[in-house]
């Protein structure tokens, strides 16, 4: 029954970001932009961002200025594909049809380096997923992704991150599994690292399959959490264990 | 060439102790981590820091595979005059980086 | 790199394993550093966690009483532990061009442990502290 | 199979009393303390003062010898959710109703039935509270 009531009272509560379930001295090294590192894939970032690239000759930076409060909104709708599209994703697809320049594979360092500094134009808004109607289907289908019980350990994100969070999984603290600080430097990885990277993660971890970088459960999955978690603050590069 | 974090003043005033902070992308491959197939991945560190003011050795470290990956170091030194500062680290397979910024002192 | 999840994984698969260093191994690297000196206690703080959720990056810092005077000043700032393979973690060595006796760092702890910070002094002395860190265990890894 | 089978089943094991053969307590406690194998530690506590972190998803394991039979401890090692469907614990025995488990533990319990045995074994001799 202590259970039930826990669940009751965090239903009712804001969204809590990762930050504020971490000690003090990690909250410290998140903040602290000499010390994050992160930051070192910031800095990468900003120099690919300038740097000319492709049959088209062109930098990230010949057509973009500031692009701040855009990693707020993401995933976002791309009428092009008429499908869903989230910030690495439209990186890559302004690389491939403004730039003409090869592909930067999901996870590749040059693409984390690239979304971490637009994602970090960001830091301190608030999430603000679009309205837009035509995103509500696959938003849809990342609840209920979020919410199906899967792998040999059968286990839902639901159920750990959203009934159990703030309980301990061993020794590890269960954080509400926010969406707002990627990519993100996570110690285990000693890297940085995306948020399908960090999905990928849990899905093998309950000893289920995980689809290949880029698949549409991800996108899925990440418009329900970037729904879930509208108002936290951007947080990229977020530290996490 | 590994990514280099650099922060400190770009002046200061003569006499004052500036705080120094540095990261380097790096794995820090420990040497007892075991790889894939089961057989210890070989050990590939930086093992030493040194950071020159004008040319003269202020500050050395030795580092060992406890150093976490990306190492970071922090250290401080009186500005003396002006000039450059120098960073190089060093380590397994000939790893070698250096890294200067100038400081004015007032 | 090896990407294969598992919830609640390996003890720590952990960068540092497998074998912890030995006291006698400790012992050795921390005589190599004073040369057999007597270890004082005090001067030397050493801020450190107690309690860390993950032990790949766990920051530090060492800070060390010393007017830091062409006279009287640190010469060195070194650190030991006990569990992790080696018994080494860094050895600082600077003057008293440096202003302040400081060194921070991210350091890896394979398991909980005590971390030996020592200071050596331009009059020969060595000065040190100790602290407890207690490392949890994560639950989901990528080993 | 059905749910409603399945909780037949579980109910069956329940009450049931076939020869099953003796586990082994000892053996049981490592399984149970074993973080890969059991996972009983990542979301139950228990009397294992060697054990520094020990989840609290779910009940203590102390006196669990004490509050249910073996037949009790083996139907909710077996099949947990074939007695209760919202249940977190995973069913230790069951390959049935589980969805896009990934190859290398396709078709395969957490625990075969001579490491369930085991467990109950140990967990029967948990009889302080």
């Amino acid at each position: 029954m202590r259970w039930l009531l826990l669940l009751l009272g965090m239903a009712a509560a804001q969204p809590r970001s990762g930050t504020q379930d971490m000690s003090r001295e990690l909250q410290a090294m998140q903040a602290d932009d000499s010390a994050n590192p992160g930051m070192l894939w910031m800095q990468e970032g900003e120099a690919l961002f300038q740097r000319r690239e492709g049959l088209a000759g062109k930098a990230c930076a010949d057509c973009h200025a500031s692009l701040a409060g855009v990693a707020a909104r993401y995933p976002a709708w791309d009428p092009a594909t008429a499908a869903p599209i989230d910030l690495a994703g439209r990186i890559q697809q302004c690389r491939a049809e403004r730039q003409q320049a090869a592909p930067l594979p999901r996870e590749s360092e040059p693409l984390l380096a690239l979304t971490v500094f637009v994602a970090r134009q960001s830091r301190g808004m608030a999430l603000a997923p679009p309205a837009d109607p035509r995103l509500a289907p696959a938003r849809a289908r990342g609840e209920a992704l979020f919410r199906q019980r899967r792998g040999q350990l059968n286990l839902s994100c639901a159920q750990c991150h959203e009934e159990r969070a703030g309980l301990r999984l061993g020794s590890a603290l269960i954080p509400e599994g926010h969406a707002n600080g990627y990519p993100q430097y996570r110690l285990e990885w000693q890297a940085l690292g995306s948020l399908q990277r960090r999905l990928r993660n849990c899905m093998v971890g309950v000893r289920a399959t995980a689809p290949a970088y880029g698949a549409a459960e991800y996108l899925e999955l990440e418009l329900f959490l970037a729904q879930r978690g509208a108002g936290l603050p951007v947080e990229a590069p977020a530290v996490r264990p | 060439m590994a990514r280099v974090l650099l922060n400190l003043p770009r002046s200061a005033a003569k006499g004052a102790v500036i705080e120094i902070r540095t990261l380097i992308m790096h794995p820090m491959e420990s040497g007892f981590r075991p790889g894939m197939n089961g057989s210890i991945l070989p050990r590939d560190i930086i093992t030493r820091f040194r950071c020159s003011y004008n040319g003269e050795e202020v500050f050395r470290a030795e580092l060992s595979p406890a150093i976490a990956a990306n190492p970071f170091i922090s250290f401080t030194t009186v500005a003396t005059e002006s000039g450059t500062l120098s960073f190089t680290w060093e380590g397994d397979n000939d790893f070698r980086q250096t890294e200067t910024r100038d400081i004015a002192v007032t | 790199m090896n990407r294969r999840p598992l919830l609640a994984g390996a003890l720590l698969a952990l960068t540092l394993r497998p074998a912890a260093a030995t006291p006698e191994d400790e012992a050795a690297a921390l005589r190599a550093f004073t040369g057999g000196a007597a270890l004082r206690e005090g001067r030397v703080a050493l801020d450190i966690p107690p309690l860390v959720e993950n032990g790949n990056t766990v920051p530090l810092k060492v800070t060390v009483q010393s007017p830091m005077t062409a006279a009287d000043h640190c010469t060195a700032i070194a650190l030991f532990n006990e569990k992790n393979p080696q018994p080494q973690v860094i050895t600082a060595r600077f003057g008293p061009r440096a202003g302040r006796a400081e060194l921070a760092t991210h350091m890896r702890l394979a398991t909980s442990q005590k971390i030996l910070a020592v200071a050596a002094m331009s009059d020969g002395s060595f000065w040190s502290t100790s602290a407890e860190v207690i490392v949890t265990l994560a639950a989901c890894i990528e080993s | 199979m059905t749910s409603s089978a399945r909780a037949v089943l579980a109910l069956a094991l329940l009450v049931a009393g076939p020869a099953w053969a003796q586990g082994d307590a000892a053996r049981g406690r490592a399984i149970v303390t074993n973080r890969q194998k059991g996972l009983c530690l990542l979301c139950h506590s228990g009397p294992f003062p060697e054990e520094r972190f020990q989840g609290n998803l779910a009940p203590s394991l102390a006196g669990a010898g004490r509050r249910w039979t073996a037949a009790a401890l083996r139907a909710r090692i077996t099949d947990s959710q074939g007695l209760n469907p919202g249940s977190i614990m995973p069913s230790y025995g069951a390959v049935q109703g589980l969805r896009d488990v990934a190859p290398a533990f396709r078709d395969k319990p957490i625990l075969t039935e001579a490491e369930i045995e085991d467990v109950v074994a140990f967990l029967l001799t948990l009889d302080d509270e």
